[in-house]
């Protein structure tokens, strides 16, 4: 007999796993729709956001929703610095560049954390860590619900700011044809400043809605999250906000079904499965144009 | 004279878009094939698909004799086609003289000789005393040369030259007409696509003229040139 | 900004201050950067609470001890350069590593250069099995923490014989999957059905898809091995889905205090096996933990306590040698004899073992939001509590 | 082209000597050697096809695993494992580039990760093949001629012939046929083919040299650790550092990877000692300091200003 509840349990639990992969995702296909570069810091940005809100909690007792206040401003002005002082260099070199550069960044700002707060694994103990809003037989974690609601808020925010406004305009622009935006007066340097800057800030946001439901560690998990948001990120298809919703979702379906009816030992396996196949099927993504090859 | 290239009913499309419409060329051999047209006419399209980077979706290809239709553009080098690219694409962290070697090693697999057949190419298009300069810094004209270069280092029976012309100035367009003329007394077939119509008329032996796809006439250069048709399609462009 | 300032304070540079001329020095290969730099801080601090104890009762044979300290920056690459480098500076003996993919090839290499290693972390069992004549281990290993976590169910069976299905949890790291194949092998053994039996990738710390697959099974034990926040995470999500067992051991990540911080009243009735606890029945214990506290600033751990004992060994080996050279401290080490506040100390050979003490492990229960040491009995502080009530009572 | 030959010659002759000079550091040599191998293994296909893989631990850990599974389960000789390493990573790299060549920049290196993360998994769940996350233990070696094969200096002279191999096929390569058609390729696929080369075939045979050579340092490193486990050698960080080593020296040049070896793993070992936990803090500067400021490397950017020297010299004189 096949045991419908347990299906649906496992189906819901995927989903809210993917809103958190999707949330993940999101800053690293913006920068690279925009910038076509390959953010290898990016989960080592997540894991800032983590340590701001464990900073935040430690010292001043902030609920981590609340240091949300703190860390996307703090995330957007860090990543327009960084993407000034240190990307912005690398226009000229070869294209593989921006990825080494991202690379060290990330060595960088582990270590830092590292010698900052130790090695230790933190995080916050929140009052509803393990409550579960239940539906009918199927219950679903508090944490992973407020994630989920996160990632629609923030992507939310994002659409609305990419589709209704003067800067999110640009933005498009600057992303379909740079040149053609820089002959229409957009200030793409600029732009690019901002791009980075807001896909810092997502990372950070990321980083804090997950601390009640993982743990920061300064070394050890970035690459992790780079990872997923890789795969997220390709299985909708590079530089495509929305698909990056679609990418997670399916991304924690995937793993999540994976290790509930085959076997857990293969979990990320079933999601790299997945990335290769579309990868070599779809190289543009399964919600990407297709690139008409001429 | 036997038919160094010769298509038939080559058609593409893409996404439903026909951009070569049932096109059919014959050239013999030594004699050099002129392809006008407006722009988006389907002139590099054609060129694609002849030189194998684009599959046609109908139609057959031979040279001299052999069927290439389905040969991919490498095997088409191999058996005797050489081209050019419209846009320049040097190898461009290579110096000239590797940039060329690299066509010649296909005929000549030793270094010596190759590099050899190099160098005398580079001295018939007249580079070769910057055989050691990175491709990435010459000018547009030399470029062009260069080009030429790595098309004939292969050795082809058939070349393909894709708007060689364009952009030249007025010496350096002598030089390439002269050029290119001088070629084909080594019994060199050659095809190629231009906006230059000095060149077309004073190299073409035939011409080809290509609207939306299709042929709308063909013949002499002198007599092509003055059909109404085709100084409509011209001007219907503009 | 405290934090940095302790870690500054216990950096190896000032440990390795220039040493003064007569001092006896002692090699140790620390992970004390990359991924296992949280356990190498805390093994540092251990030893060097020791490296105190042992300067201020006239250090070893009337000579200062003192620690020359290498950085292994967790990879075996390093520690093998360290050893050269500490083989250089001729020290009588090195203690090291961590993780069993450093400490296992340390161990091949000073076995071949003839050079005594006492195992600092690593507690997988081919570190000891074979063996070497040159390879020491005062800490317990996966077979001897596989089976005090059996004998203890063995033990909540004696009270309650329903006790019979168990269903296995654990990382895929070396440590979580030896003891996941003893726990495997120990069942068997020991007459428990295996109903569950599931490895996990670190990284992303979502157990539901398991811990689901688990309730249907309904079994009595659940035997998990999981570090430090995989430990909690899993914690909160059995509650979290909903998933009852008569008695829980998580091995490693339990065994935290920030384990009960995080997980608050989740955490209690867990079970944990660790080789030390600060309410163990041996002579000094309280004095050791506030030194170890003082010295951290911290609820000390059994990691503290197991670097603290490996150079309790060393300096004991150290004195009683005939001479600094390698072979006569090697020698005296294989006759060790030795009582500390952490567990008595004897290298033996048993069961394929080979400089292997056969140490006690203990098992602590958190009860009341403390750990506490509940089993074997004659080391107990405290009487079990059994069965774990299901969470909707709790 | 001479001039590389002496170079080459003279330094095979300091590697040989150095076990005389320096005898208590031949474990940095080692890993020194080592990366050097790899980091030239990975240009034929990073640097000079210009494929950027960061997989190649997948290789490191096909030829340590050979060796050391080979040799603790099976009793096959080291020397007879490891032919049959450098048979499988050329048939992996051939299946591996047929599946993925068609990917363009990015999404070629985001492939490879996948494939080497899926081979991590497999190493450690397959127990019954490669005994799992326990890690395989290499107890006894054969002794060819009398020689301890668990011996540093045996291990330097392995690593050394590695490095040598290696260096030596990058040499014969740079200056022949193929070594100009994985150039073209690099630059420009299209202009390639019109020079009459088969993009797809020269680039498998770049990975299945890259592939078996670096399954051939793997070997050796399984032998130089004499302990594997998989998490330590399918590692990213691992195939991360090998391009890295490759970039920073200079790709598509001969020594840039060897002058990125000696920069990292010596850096690495100075750091060590003398920056302890900031060890990877500094590193991580490094390489962000050399790409920003040498993005082609530190050999690849004054040799890239040397031949416009030289042509500007000879032009003017």
């Amino acid at each position: 007999m096949f045991d419908y509840v347990s299906f649906l349990q496992n189906l819901s639990n995927g989903v809210l796993i993917g809103g958190v992969y999707a949330l993940i995702g999101v800053g690293l296909t913006l920068v690279f729709g925009v910038m076509k570069i390959i953010n290898f810091a990016h989960g080592d940005f997540v894991i800032l956001g983590m340590y701001c809100a464990v900073l935040l909690n430690s010292l001043l007792g902030w609920d981590p929703y609340l240091s949300l206040l703190v860390a996307m401003p703090l995330g957007f002005v860090a990543g327009a610095l960084l993407q000034r002082l240190v990307l912005s260099r690398l226009m000229e070199a070869p294209p593989e560049s921006s990825l080494l550069v991202t690379l060290g960044l990330a060595l960088v700002i582990g270590n830092i954390l590292l010698l900052t707060f130790g090695a230790e694994p933190k995080s916050v103990n929140v009052s509803y860590a393990s409550s579960t809003v239940s539906l009918g037989e199927v219950s679903f974690s508090m944490i992973l619900l407020l994630a989920g609601l996160a990632t629609m808020v923030v992507i939310a925010g994002l659409y609305t700011v990419l589709n209704h406004t003067e800067l999110g305009r640009a933005i498009r622009a600057t992303a379909d044809n740079r040149l053609g935006a820089e002959l229409v007066g957009i200030n793409t340097r600029w732009i690019e400043a901002v791009v980075f800057g807001i896909g810092m800030a997502l990372a950070v946001t990321a980083g804090v809605v997950l601390i009640p439901l993982l743990f920061a560690t300064p070394t050890f998990s970035g690459a992790i999250f780079t990872l997923k948001a890789f795969v997220v990120t390709v299985l909708g298809g590079l530089g495509n906000i929305g698909a990056a919703i679609a990418g997670g979702l399916l991304l924690g379906v995937v793993e999540v079904m994976g290790a509930s009816y085959l076997t857990s030992d293969y979990r990320d396996a079933y999601g790299l499965l997945v990335f290769l196949l579309i990868l070599l099927l779809r190289p543009e993504g399964l919600f990407g144009k297709t690139v008409k090859r001429v | 004279m036997p038919s160094a290239l010769k298509a038939d009913g080559i058609t593409v499309s893409f996404g439903g878009v026909v951009a070569v419409n049932d096109v059919s060329l014959d050239v013999e051999q030594g004699k050099i094939l002129g392809l006008i047209g407006p722009n988006g006419a389907g002139k590099t399209t054609l060129f694609n698909a002849l030189t194998g980077f684009v599959t046609p979706q109908a139609g057959r290809i031979y040279l001299h004799g052999n069927e290439i239709t389905r040969l991919p553009p490498y095997m088409r080098t191999r058996v005797g086609i050489g081209r050019t690219f419209q846009t320049e694409r040097p190898f461009e962290e290579l110096t000239l003289l590797e940039n060329v070697l690299v066509a010649a090693f296909l005929k000549e697999p030793k270094r010596k000789k190759a590099e050899q057949l190099a160098m005398d190419v580079l001295e018939k298009v007249g580079l070769a005393d910057r055989y050691d300069q990175p491709a990435l810094d010459l000018n547009l004209a030399r470029r062009r040369r260069l080009e030429l270069a790595k098309a004939l280092a292969v050795q082809p029976s058939v070349l393909f030259l894709d708007e060689m012309m364009a952009g030249l100035n007025p010496p350096a367009l002598k030089e390439m007409i002269e050029f290119v003329r001088r070629l084909t007394d080594q019994n060199l077939t050659i095809v190629m696509v231009e906006h230059i119509m000095e060149a077309i008329i004073e190299l073409s032996d035939h011409v080809i003229v290509m609207a939306n796809g299709s042929v709308i006439t063909e013949g002499l250069p002198r007599d092509v040139i003055e059909d109404p048709r085709v100084i409509t399609a011209y001007l219907g462009e503009d | 900004m405290k934090k940095l300032i302790a870690i500054a304070s216990m950096s190896p540079w000032l440990l390795a201050a220039p040493a003064v001329l007569a001092d006896i020095e002692v090699g140790v290969i620390n992970s004390l950067s990359g991924p296992f730099a949280a356990f190498g801080e805390r093994y540092q601090a251990g030893m060097e609470v020791a490296l105190e104890e042992i300067n201020a009762g006239g250090g070893v044979r009337g000579e200062p001890l003192t620690l020359s300290v290498q950085d292994d920056r967790s990879e075996a690459t390093s520690a093998l350069a360290a050893i050269e480098s500490l083989n250089r500076q001729d020290v009588p003996l090195i203690m090291g590593s961590y993780a069993s993919s450093i400490t296992g090839p340390m161990a091949q290499l000073m076995t071949r250069q003839e050079i005594p290693l006492i195992v600092l972390g690593s507690a997988d069992n081919s570190i000891t099995k074979p063996g070497s004549p040159w390879v020491f281990r005062a800490k317990h290993n996966s077979t001897i923490v596989a089976e005090s976590y059996f004998d203890y169910f063995d033990f909540l069976r004696e009270q309650d014989d329903s006790l019979e299905t168990v269903a296995m949890l654990y990382g895929n790291g070396a440590w979580p999957a030896s003891l996941a194949e003893e726990g495997e092998r120990l069942a068997e053994e020991r007459g428990y059905e295996v109903v569950g039996n599931q490895s996990y990738d670190q990284g992303t710390s979502d157990f539901r898809p398991i811990l689901n697959r688990f309730r249907s099974e309904e079994p009595d034990l659940l035997y998990v091995v999981a570090y430090a926040e995989d430990g909690v995470a899993i914690a909160r999500q059995m509650r979290e889905v909903n998933l009852n067992a008569k008695a829980v051991a998580i091995d490693t990540g339990a065994a935290l205090p920030s384990f009960v911080d995080q997980v608050g009243d989740l955490a209690e009735y867990v079970a944990t096996v660790v080789s030390w606890s600060k309410d163990v029945q041996y002579e000094g214990v309280e004095d050791l933990y506030e030194r170890l506290k003082a010295k951290t600033g911290e609820e000390p751990t059994f990691y503290e306590a197991e670097g603290y004992l490996a150079l309790r060994v060393a300096a004991d080996a150290l004195e009683r040698a005939e001479s600094l050279e390698r072979s006569d401290v090697r020698d005296v080490l294989a006759e060790t004899d030795l009582d500390t506040p952490v567990t008595h100390v004897a290298f033996e050979s048993f069961d394929g073992f080979q400089g292997q003490n056969p140490i006690r492990s203990l098992v602590l229960q958190i009860q009341d939001g403390e750990h506490v040491t509940v089993f074997p009995t004659d080391l107990a502080a405290e009487d079990v509590r059994y069965p774990t009530p299901v969470w909707d009572e709790r | 082209m001479k001039k590389h030959y002496i170079i080459f010659a003279g330094l095979v002759m300091v590697g040989i000597l150095y076990p005389q000079m320096f005898p208590g550091y031949l474990s940095v040599a080692i890993t020194l050697l080592l990366y050097a191998g790899w980091a030239t293994a990975w240009d034929i296909l990073g640097g000079w096809a210009g494929q950027v893989s960061l997989g190649h631990a997948s290789f490191v850990g096909l030829g340590a695993y050979f060796v050391a599974v080979g040799t603790a389960h099976h009793e096959i000789a080291p020397w007879w494992s490891i032919l049959m390493a450098l048979v499988a990573a050329a048939m992996l790299a051939y299946l591996w580039g047929r599946l993925t060549f068609k990917l363009k920049g990015p999404y070629f290196t985001l492939s490879t990760i996948a494939i080497a993360e899926i081979f991590r998994l497999i190493a450690i769940n397959e127990g019954w093949l490669t005994g799992g996350a326990t890690g395989v233990f290499i107890m006894t070696l054969p002794e060819p001629f009398g020689l301890d094969l668990f011996s540093r200096q045996v291990n330097y002279y392995l690593a050394l012939a590695f490095a040598a191999i290696t260096v030596l096929v990058v040499m014969l390569i740079s200056c022949s046929k193929f070594g100009y058609q994985l150039r073209a390729v690099r630059e420009d696929e299209d202009s390639a083919m019109a020079s009459g080369i088969n993009p797809t075939t020269v680039k498998l045979k770049a990975f299945m040299l890259s592939g078996a050579l670096t399954a051939l340092g793997g070997g050796i490193y399984a032998i130089f650790l004499s302990f594997i486990e998989p998490h330590i050698i399918f590692y990213l960080l691992l195939s991360v550092q090998i391009a890295l080593t490759a970039i920073i020296g200079g790709r598509g040049t001969i020594w840039g990877p060897c002058v990125g070896a000696l920069l990292i793993v010596g850096s690495g070992e100075i750091f060590r000692t003398t920056f302890a936990e900031a060890n990877m803090l500094i590193y991580g500067l490094l390489i962000m300091v050399v790409v920003i400021f040498m993005p082609r490397g530190i050999v690849g950017e004054p040799a890239r200003y040397l031949i416009r020297r030289v042509y500007a010299k000879r032009a003017q004189g």
